[in-house]
């Protein structure tokens, strides 16, 4: 498949195998940093990611990328034949459900947020039980009064939901479009996307310095 | 009543009206989904509802609901105040130099609000029905066991850490609980009050004319009232005071026994 | 790979696809008779595997034959390879994670400090696994009766859990904003700023005899 004899072939192609064998053998998604100790100084590990990821295109399992992370997963078409009797141990209840996606769609979303979206003020255990899952985590405080946390998604919410990154969410662009995931207004005033990077312009790291502070409660109808 | 009653229970079997009575104010998540649901069955796009008939469909719930005597959460009370104020703007014409929103545009925030709600329930929907890992994609099922050296050979998570924290910061706490103190009146001293205020009035009086000094402190009112009218019956058994009650929940009247001539 | 460009080679492909996916997919070594069912009857699950096998020679992973079972291993050249780096993760034990969570919230915490808080005694083996995870450092010694060894924890710390500082703690509302602590807390619960200066006033430098021996011995003044 590699074409090359020579001696850059066959680094080529052992690299190649490494990277196989670490993906393969890890059920989470490995990045390319995680990789890079095992093979030579200077592999382009995303390169070789690429060239493994068009090996497997059409075979039974695929090399997907989540987010930062690289796994190998079984084809997206055959589930409905690989499909088991298994039962979500928990079952997410509707507003944890909707929380999750509003976190996904509106990110960094603060819990004020939240609760302006869904009208209701968001019960203890919801946040709290989509974070035990390892699918919401703290991302910072908003540079706002009260400094509210901000949450956002994980790398373990896109391998769970088989999404390449936050720009793969179904219907993320129609919602754009209709500017429903603008923050606090219609419309025609902004339109905010999903955001994983790093902390925003207006989103400081977490800081327990305003321990005085409550978060500011949303009782706006 | 309106159209918009005929709307909202417009369903393909249309249930018998005392059914409709019945329904249940806790089964929905908040005023929104209770305007989203009503929406809904205006069985027309989002966009298109009519605010007007939402606003009075939503009012006339409200009034069902209260009028079963069932619960109402203030949060739905202030959305019924707010509904109410938007049907009056969308009805008077704004006046000049009128610095308050529009109806109009009060109107298209709800059906923003709405249409928000709306769009990320079905993104939660689409969500789920994706192929999911575990359920239609499968990781490795035997992986093995080679870890990357840059992780360390103990597994905890920063939500582990947390939770291990907040647990044993609540753990010391529960042992420290005292009850709330409450102000309570005695018995004694609701009759000796009573037999004060009473004197040897022999009008008829009601309980709360004799106590609206006391009355005054709201956290006490109960205990209040719970005393004196404990009191009250007491004095009624050993013949000193007569009582009377009207209707159910009305006000107690009171007056001193005349003392029959034996 | 596969050369047929008919109908039957569509069939192969497919069934290959399937079998390598079930493979993948599954906790144990499958035999032929346990795939048989996801496929075409009266197909050749032998003949099959035989052809995936020799598509996987000289990859990183190789199809091996397990008894009567057929699984997915690592190359057994690059098994050695990555061996190497093998560690064995566990879950880090309730007592260690719960001392580690008051050390970095209290730090620098001596051990009765740490001990007030969890109500228990902590075992010297806690601290010092905390220790050889590299979690938790001797920060000195607190200057009061028994000079205590004050402890901390270290960048390894903050690398692991993700947080650029320890600041990144969330504090108390945002722990009870994600419902980790309940809304019923007495007002006098606080939750302490952890400290990641240099030594504080209150304490003193670690004794070069402390580097062998961290705690001072019962008895000792």
């Amino acid at each position: 498949m590699i074409g090359m004899e020579d001696e850059t072939g066959d680094v080529l192609r052992r690299s190649l195998r490494i990277v196989e064998a670490l993906l393969f053998a890890s059920a989470q998604p490995l990045r390319a940093a995680d990789m890079a100790p095992y093979l030579g100084e200077g592999t382009d590990v995303n390169g070789l990611l690429l060239v493994l990821q068009a090996q497997y295109e059409g075979r039974g399992i695929n090399l997907v990328r989540r987010g930062e992370g690289w796994a190998f997963r079984t084809a997206e078409d055959l589930g409905f034949l690989l499909r088991r009797e298994e039962h979500e141990t928990r079952p997410l209840s509707r507003a944890a459900l909707e929380t999750l996606s509003i976190i996904a769609y509106h990110q960094p979303a603060t819990r004020a947020e939240i609760e302006e979206v869904r009208g209701v003020a968001t019960g203890k255990g919801t946040l709290d039980l989509l974070m035990e899952a390892g699918w919401v985590r703290m991302r910072g405080r908003r540079r706002t009064a009260g400094r509210p946390v901000t949450y956002g998604t994980t790398e373990a919410f896109l391998d769970h939901f088989g999404l390449e990154a936050l720009s793969d969410l179904p219907g993320l662009d129609e919602l754009k479009g209709s500017g429903l995931l603008s923050g606090r207004l219609p419309a025609y005033l902004q339109i905010p996307l999903p955001f994983d990077g790093g902390l925003r312009d207006d989103e400081d790291p977490l800081d327990p310095s305003d321990l005085g502070d409550p978060e500011p409660e949303d009782g706006e109808i | 009543m309106t159209q918009a009653e005929t709307n909202w229970f417009d369903t393909p079997a249309p249930p018998p009206a005392d059914e409709v009575l019945h329904v249940d104010v806790g089964g929905y998540e908040g005023p929104l989904d209770l305007l989203l649901d009503l929406a809904r069955r205006q069985k027309v796009d989002l966009a298109n509802i009519s605010v007007l008939a939402l606003a009075e469909q939503y009012l006339a719930f409200i009034d069902t609901v209260r009028e079963r005597r069932i619960e109402v959460a203030a949060d739905y009370l202030v959305m019924a105040a707010w509904l109410a104020y938007l049907k009056s703007r969308l009805m008077v014409p704004q006046a000049q130099g009128d610095d308050e929103p529009s109806g109009e545009m009060l109107a298209a925030m709800l059906q923003f609000r709405l249409k928000r709600l709306e769009a990320m329930r079905m993104a939660a929907s689409r969500l789920m029905n994706r192929p999911r890992l575990g359920f239609q994609i499968y990781a490795r099922g035997e992986p093995e066991p080679i870890e990357i050296a840059r992780r360390s050979i103990w597994e905890a998570s920063l939500y582990d850490l947390l939770k291990a924290y907040s647990s044993q910061r609540e753990r010391g706490i529960t042992a420290e609980y005292t009850p709330r103190l409450r102000t309570v009146w005695s018995l004694q001293d609701a009759r000796d009050i009573l037999q004060r205020l009473i004197g040897d009035s022999v009008e008829w009086v009601s309980l709360d004319a004799y106590l609206v000094d006391y009355l005054a402190r709201p956290s006490e009112r109960a205990t209040v009232r719970a005393s004196t009218f404990a009191s009250s019956l007491e004095l009624v058994r050993q013949g000193e005071i007569d009582i009377r009650q009207t209707e159910t929940f009305g006000p107690l009247f009171m007056r001193r026994r005349r003392k029959e001539p034996r």
